[in-house]
């Protein structure tokens, strides 16, 4: 019924340490919320879910938790129905789990041939026999994926994340799209094993393409949750991409390399937790404080709440993969293990490759350019709005969480040696060769790339000697006794306020600018002129809105033509809503007719000539004569 | 002699669906019942068969006489009009008819060769169910409908005599007394108005 | 380790330098009278003694900032790639780290130009964001493309292999990398093409604009970071690209390290000279320029090579 | 004797609802509830059980059923007691309810228990003409018309089921005899069936009739409409009751039908009720009304269940039945407090609940609602993994697997719209609309208490391992 092999050990910790930080967090965000008991079973259920989910054994207790995990998820989002944007999203959310749900369900019953009692590892067997594994594999693709938010079934995830309760968008984020990679390691490693070489590169790609659109959409939010959300999408990207590699290594037949690959995609899997939850948790009490998600309404919130602005800060750092940070760790492995495909023997695959680095690289440089923004437009510059002006720190249990979840970032960041050895373990119990020793083959200090050329890092020495010429040069200004004074910033003789500051928008908008054709950006641009004058004006309103590519293209057409298929049943069913009689005659024709033709015997006359009576008959005694 | 009264069975059907008066369709249905019930009595005393008398006699007596009677004297009560017209119109009804009857010997084509006697009795039980169903169908009025289900009936009772030889005992009782059931329904359901489907 | 040390103190030593040197060759190509060698000195000098103020809308971040601007900086000298044979160098780090380094300290510099709550921060910042987002896939591909050549990702190492191995049968491929490394080198260091570090004009400012509440000391330090960035990609390009001389003991050796960079120095001024600086958004296609020329040096290398 | 007991009840209530006493009506329900034991004590016998020499044969599928089809009763009794609350209903009404209620009971009994074809259909016949008369306790002009719809279509329906009895009756006359109409007896010699073809013809000729009974494609909005028309428990009698006497008789010659050819009725029934689903759920996604909203969504389940059993999972099957069985009833129970401001109103339907009574009645609404689109620990949760499952089971087991799988997703995706509405509607009720007080009261109430304990009672091991037992 429940399996503790090193590899669920490893998710259950995940959870555990996305968990226990939330759980303070979540308790001093308790008063905000109204329907305290409603939230508190949810949310138990919520986290005994996602326990339940990593440590099941068969299909069946996989399934009951993993749908328990969407449905307490789903009734988290409602806890606190403030608009009917709320609904929307949490409806939207369902539907898209759910989505993912029928696909891991046509998987189990697939691998498990209908049996759901079936242990995992009894279903490698008949996976193999599966005359087309193209088909699982796809079936696990968009059941997990979707739930983890892979381009192109990450749309849910900036309405889905914004609208829960901050605690919950901490955890949905964290922790739950965590899950979802927990069951691609699993399934694949497990179940789906061995690969063909394609499978990774289709893997690799919905990485790199996710991580370029997760980021170029973060860009151009300016609502502070949306933001991270789309970030979740890039960085699951980032996973993928490591997870391709690592499948494409293995494919190869280059197994220690795809160890490296794979042991950097869980690594980053536990850093994403980390940091992710830490910003949401942040910006969850800037939200708090200020009432809105609104970044243009935030500003200056760094001397309101130091605390706040600081973790806040660790986070950002992290997650724009500077060194020294965790993010920056796990990034270079997953680009060590990029580099290392020059060892492929594949030409076209390893001209196709730098793609990829290109797509990650760009990320990279996209992310600390969207959390510049997040962090100097919430945090730095004066008050954009009253509430702003108001904000407080928040409660002590809030600050706790958020203070233990930097705890988490920084454990990572600094004993990794210990994290990777672990992970490694993982890999070690699925029968391959450990490389703990070859990423630490001297001690805890170097990290080491597996590649033949590999580069090597050594995140404790950048750290302290970062540290170190960082206070040298503090401790020597403070020695120096500069004389300071406090004086008006200086605006080439206008006076700054609040509104001269730049906004969220116009910071990104030269980017914004720059990937218009993606965007498609609905502009609205209101200006007062003065008697016809284009430059003068007295007052002037700049808005833009994205609506994501995705959703325009794939989404509403689906509903579109949902719209247009019910439509038109609608009308079928109402219009021989009387006849029935005539209904039964022709169902009974017909399934007379088809018994006779295809279980007796089969002729494409007759089966035309069926038709045409079929035809004739619907016509003349359901449809009748036109009036 | 049996043949000869599944003919005249098929065609007081066929007439009936043509029918355009009220009182035409209750005497077309009254024949219908009268030849199943005398088709029953006849195979009943060929094969010496007492139950399927009986069936015969009750279906003279409760289909052929006093449904019939009944649904008049409601149709009078409740002054129903005489005038039914099809709503099916009559050039479609007769390419219907025949295109009936060529399917359904064409389904039990396969039969034949499996059982050898009661093959086409089979096919016109058939279609006489399809011919009631249209019965059902062309009519919009109440009364004309509740024959068309009663024409249903017979259609199961011919298939019922002729293809099975008569069907246990029991259960032909067990249809009439559901018939009856029926006929007190339709009278509770009439109860004061007169009402259009 | 002496040489080792003394390398980053004269290197440290020779940052502004450089690009007072770069100044006045552009002003004598102007016809202009040039500024000494040792303006760099004499502004941070005077910058030093000044009182500084500091805006009463900043906050910690502003005070912080400046430094965490210089140290990820400064931490990088000691990572370069070493400049005579047989010296000691630091071989645990590689261009990723040094990359991300850079990076660290655009982000604090962004940071602090948000930090005072006046436009041209923000403005600064913004652009100075775009640049750098579409500056960082260029560069790593470079990046890769040379480690290839050099058989190792560790800078220090690659340095060395290459100045031991010259990557000969790959001339095509080492010819893109170094292009594409120069156009970043000008990028990165607000050259002409993309910046203007000259003017204070608010259609053309990036780096100005991120700094430009900045007085004293502070100014000071950012400053010294700006000529220490530029003589990290200088020396980068100079050890990397221009590998050889390294044989001779070291004050030889060092002399001709310094040449190279002036000779670096000249080629930026030249450079300079003769563009103008381009629109905002224009830039991107003399970055895409880098990058294709990094993506056709990753590509020639695996096509031509072996 | 066991018969005798199990008519009691319903015979006595039949006499009863002649009394025009005021509290004839509380000895009517407790008839009502007397029926409950006689069954449980079938329950308990050892199966196959002869209840009237080889006619009614008592084994575990059929007292299943029965005892499912009892439990519901119970609860539709117990909301008739608050029934005057919500609508107008006359004292005369509630007898005349009461009489048929009995003779429907008689019905029920006959077609669940019978091992005969013949008397499985004089029983259903029974049944379905006394609801006739149901529907038209409501005393509107909708309401008598679609009595009427239902009297013609119910009789043509139940007429096709003969005539395919007697087709098959035809088919296996020749090695049987008389006694070719017994289920047991054509199971065990299906094999030796002389024209399988004619059994064949008669069993699709019954199926239709079947589920043009359940609602199937295309009579859809037929059944619809008629639950719309009648009163709230007339429905919930509909859906929970009559609907599991017509699959247990598809249940049975299913069965025999699956010895004869399974292919052939494998295909048949498939692209049956995916048709029926595919215009079911778009249909629910337009769906603006409760009772037509739960009906629709009650032929899905039906069809779901069809679906399950000829896959080859009698144990999903019956579990998802025996959910649909309480849920379909309870969720039309509460509808009529649902509506108690007026029809048509989803926005706001499940607020405005004050006191322990509103909560309690919130709570289980929103649980039964979440039930029915199977979601965790909904039994429906467990019976659709298990149905799909054995579906996609044979899948890999047919010539057309890759076609198969694609339907069974097909199948999926069209479920995902109805899922996707309810989860609409559900979210619709709860968060948007206004605060109107709405009341609730007990009879109701414990009707869906009873409800809501046998569904939790079906998911005890126990239980389970019984169903798994039954085939």
């Amino acid at each position: 019924m429940f399996v503790f092999d090193t590899l669920s050990l490893v998710f259950v910790a995940l959870i555990l340490l996305g968990v226990l930080p939330n759980l303070f967090y979540s308790s001093g965000y308790l008063p905000h919320i109204e329907r305290k008991g409603y939230y508190q079973l949810h949310y138990f259920a919520f986290i005994a879910s996602m326990l339940g989910v990593v440590v099941s054994a068969n299909a069946l207790v996989f399934l009951f938790f993993w749908e328990l995990m969407s449905l307490s998820s789903w009734q988290l989002i409602l806890t606190e129905v403030e608009d009917k944007s709320t609904i929307k999203a949490a409806r939207f959310y369902f539907l898209m789990t759910h989505f993912g749900f029928v696909f891991l369900m046509l998987f189990f019953f697939i691998v498990g041939n209908g049996n759901l009692g079936l242990d995992f590892s009894a279903m490698h067997l008949i996976a193999s026999e599966f005359a087309y594994p193209g088909l699982l594999f796809l079936f696990l693709l968009l059941g997990f994926l979707s739930k983890a938010g892979a381009v192109p079934l990450h749309v849910w995830l900036p309405y889905a994340h914004p609208a829960a309760p901050s605690p919950i968008s901490a955890l949905m984020s964290g922790v739950m799209l965590k899950v979802a990679i927990y069951g691609i390691f699993r399934f694949l490693l497990d179940v789906l094993y061995p690969w063909p070489l394609e499978w990774g590169i289709l893997i690799l790609s919905i990485g790199a393409l996710s991580s370029l659109i997760g980021v170029l959409y973060a860009l151009s939010e300016h609502d502070i949750k949306a933001l991270l959300a789309n970030h979740s999408i890039e960085n699951i990207g980032i996973i993928l991409i490591g997870f391709g590699m690592g499948m494409i290594f293995d494919s190869l037949h280059l197994e220690v390399l795809s160890t490296f690959a794979f042991i950097a995609a869980l690594f980053h899997t536990f850093n994403h937790m980390s940091f992710k939850s830490l910003l949401f948790m942040s910006a969850g009490a800037v939200l708090h404080q200020t009432h809105t998600k609104n970044m243009e309404k935030y500003g200056g919130l760094i001397k309101a709440m130091p605390l706040t602005a600081f973790t806040f800060l660790i986070a950002a750092i992290s997650i724009s993969a500077l060194p020294p940070s965790n993010g920056f760790l796990s990034e270079w492995m997953i680009f060590q293990s990029l580099l290392d495909s020059s060892h492929l023997t594949i030409i076209s695959l390893k001209l196709a490759i730098p793609f990829a680095i290109f797509s990650l690289a760009m990320t990279g440089g996209l992310a600390i350019a969207c959390f510049v923004k997040a962090y100097g437009i919430t945090f730095l510059g004066l008050h954009r709005s009253t509430n702003a002006k108001h904000a407080k720190e928040v409660n002590f249990l809030m600050k706790s969480g958020m203070i233990l979840m930097t705890a988490v970032v920084l454990s990572l960041m600094l004993f990794t040696p210990f994290y990777i050895q672990w992970f490694d373990k993982v890999f070690v119990s699925l029968g391959r060769a450990s490389v703990y020793a070859k990423i630490f083959p001297d001690g805890i200090w170097n990290m080491h790339s597996i590649g033949i050329n590999g580069g090597m890092v050594s995140p404790l020495v950048l750290l302290i000697s970062l540290i170190v010429i960082t206070a040298l040069m503090l401790f020597a200004y403070k020695l120096f006794g500069v004389k300071t004074r406090l004086h008006k910033t200086w605006a080439c003789g206008y006076t700054t306020s609040a509104k001269t500051q730049y906004s969220a928008t116009g910071f990104a908008g030269p980017i914004r600018r720059f990937f218009d054709w993606l965007y498609k950006p609905n502009e609205h641009f209101h200006k007062q002129t003065i008697a016809e004058h284009n430059t003068k004006f007295t007052s002037a309103h700049y808005e833009v809105h994205i609506q994501p590519l995705f959703e325009r293209v794939f989404y509403q057409s689906m509903v579109k033509l949902t719209n247009l298929i019910s439509y038109w049943v609608y009308r079928l069913a109402h219009f021989g809503q009387t006849r029935y009689a005539a209904m039964i005659f022709n169902i009974m024709l017909l399934v007379l007719f088809s018994y006779r033709l295809f279980t007796h015997e089969f002729s494409w006359a007759l089966f035309i000539f069926e038709l045409l009576i079929m035809m004739t008959s619907t016509k003349i005694l359901i449809i009748g004569d036109k009036k | 002699m049996v043949d000869f009264l599944i003919g005249l069975f098929l065609a007081s059907l066929i007439v009936a669906l043509f029918t355009t008066r009220l009182n035409g369709l209750l005497l077309w249905y009254a024949i219908n019942s009268l030849m199943l019930g005398l088709l029953a009595l006849s195979m009943g005393s060929s094969i010496d068969d007492d139950a399927m008398i009986l069936s015969g006699v009750i279906t003279i007596l409760m289909k052929a006489i006093a449904i019939p009677f009944f649904l008049k004297n409601i149709s009078q009560k409740f002054h129903f009009s005489q005038q039914i017209v099809p709503k099916i119109k009559v050039h479609y009804a007769i390419m219907l008819v025949p295109v009936i009857l060529v399917f359904t010997f064409y389904l039990s084509e396969p039969i034949v060769n499996m059982i050898h006697t009661h093959a086409n009795y089979m096919a016109i039980s058939i279609s006489s169910l399809f011919l009631a169903l249209l019965l059902i169908m062309e009519h919009s009025g109440v009364v004309p409908k509740v024959i068309g289900f009663l024409a249903l009936e017979n259609s199961l009772f011919l298939l019922g005599t002729t293809a099975t030889k008569g069907m246990p005992m029991l259960i032909e009782l067990g249809i009439f007394f559901d018939l009856l059931m029926a006929i007190v329904v339709i009278n509770l359901l009439f109860d004061k108005e007169e009402m259009r489907i | 380790m002496i040489l080792y040390l003394l390398t980053i103190v004269l290197l440290i030593l020779i940052a502004p330098i450089l690009l007072s040197y770069i100044k006045a060759t552009k002003m004598v190509l102007f016809f202009k009278r040039p500024v000494p060698l040792l303006q760099g000195y004499r502004n941070f000098s005077k910058l030093f003694s000044k009182e500084t103020i500091i805006s009463e809308e900043t906050s910690a971040i502003t005070r912080y900032a400046p430094f965490l601007v210089l140290s990820p900086l400064l931490v990088t000298m000691f990572f370069l790639p070493p400049i005579v044979g047989g010296a000691y160098y630091v071989s645990f780090v590689d261009a990723f780290t040094i990359t991300g380094l850079i990076s660290l300290s655009t982000f604090f510099l962004m940071l602090l130009g948000l930090d005072s709550a006046s436009a041209f921060g923000g403005m600064g910042s913004s652009r100075e964001s775009f640049i750098s987002a579409l500056v960082e896939p260029a560069m790593i591909l470079t990046i890769f493309s040379v480690s290839l050549m050099a058989d190792n990702l560790g800078i220090g190492q690659a340095g060395v292999n290459l100045a031991e191995h010259f990557p000969k049968e790959h001339m095509a491929s080492y010819l893109f990398a170094g292009i594409s490394f120069f156009i970043l080198l000008m990028a990165e260091n607000g050259r002409i093409p993309v910046d203007n570090t000259e003017t204070h004009l608010e259609l053309t400012m990036v780096h100005e604009a991120m700094i430009l509440d900045l007085t004293g000391v502070y100014l000071a330090i950012i400053e010294t970071a700006s000529s220490i960035k530029f003589v990290i990609f200088a020396s980068l390009f100079a050890s990397l690209f221009m590998p050889f001389g390294l044989d001779f003991i070291a004050p030889i050796a060092f002399v001709i390290f310094v040449l190279k960079l002036f000779f670096v120095a000249t080629l930026v001024a030249v450079f300079e000279v003769n563009t103008a600086k381009l629109r905002i958004f224009k830039i991107p296609n003399l970055l895409g320029l880098a990058i294709v020329f990094a993506f056709l040096s990753l590509i020639t290398f695996y096509v031509l090579g072996d | 004797m066991m018969l005798t007991l199990l008519l009691t009840p319903a015979l006595f209530m039949f006499l009863v609802s002649f009394l025009r006493n005021e509290n004839a009506k509380y000895l009517l329900a407790l008839s009502s509830f007397a029926i409950l034991f006689p069954i449980v004590d079938l329950f308990t016998f050892v199966k196959p059980y002869a209840i009237l020499g080889t006619y009614l044969v008592a084994d575990k599928l059929d007292t299943y059923v029965l005892l499912v089809s009892s439990i519901v009763g119970i609860g539709v009794t117990l909301a008739l007691f608050d029934l005057d609350k919500h609508v107008k209903v006359s004292p005369k009404a509630y007898r005349k309810f009461y009489r048929f209620f009995a003779i429907f009971w008689v019905g029920l009994i006959f077609s669940i228990l019978s091992n005969h074809m013949g008397i499985y259909w004089i029983g259903l016949e029974l049944a379905t003409l006394s609801t006739v008369y149901m529907i038209k306790t409501n005393h509107t002009p909708a309401a008598h018309k679609e009595a009427w719809n239902y009297m013609i279509v119910g009789a043509i329906a139940v007429s096709l089921i003969l005539f395919g009895i007697i087709l098959m009756y035809a088919s296996a006359k020749p090695i049987l005899g008389e006694e070719a109409m017994q289920f047991d007896l054509l199971l065990k010699h299906a094999k030796e069936i002389p024209s399988p073809f004619l059994f064949e013809i008669g069993f699709a000729i019954a199926t239709i009739g079947m589920f043009v009974k359940m609602g199937f494609f295309p009579m859809n909005l037929w059944l619809a409409n008629i639950e719309r028309a009648s009163f709230y428990p007339v429905a919930a009698l509909f859906s929970g009751i009559l609907e599991s006497a017509v699959i247990v008789g598809f249940f049975r010659f299913s069965q025999i039908a699956m010895e004869i050819n399974y292919n052939n009725l494998f295909i048949f029934v498939f692209i049956y009720t995916i048709l029926t689903i595919f215009i079911v759920s778009f249909l629910i996604f337009r769906a603006k009304d409760f009772m037509r909203l739960f009906s629709l969504s009650g032929i899905e389940h039906m069809a779901l269940i069809v679906l399950f059993w000829v896959s080859g999972s009698p144990f999903a099957a019956l579990l998802h039945f025996g959910a649909h069985a309480f849920l379909k009833p309870a969720l039309f129970l509460s509808t009529g407090v649902l509506e108690s401001n007026g029809k048509f109103r989803i926005p706001g339907a499940l607020r405005g609940y004050k006191g322990k009574r509103g909560k309690i009645f919130l709570l289980l609404v929103s649980l039964f609602l979440l039930a029915i689109i199977s979601l965790p620990p909904s039994p429906m949760f467990f019976s659709e993994l298990y149905g799909f499952g054995a579906m996609i089971n044979t899948a890999k087991e047919s010539n057309h697997m890759l076609g198969m799988i694609g339907a069974v997703l097909f199948l999926l995706i069209l479920l995902s719209i109805i899922f996707y509405r309810f989860v609409a509607i559900y979210q619709s009720m709860k968060y948007e609309g206004e605060d109107q007080d709405k009341k609730v009261y007990a009879g109701e109430l414990f009707a869906l208490i009873i409800f809501a304990i046998s569904l939790a009672a079906l998911m005890l091991p126990d239980t389970l391992h019984y169903l798994k037992t039954i085939i």
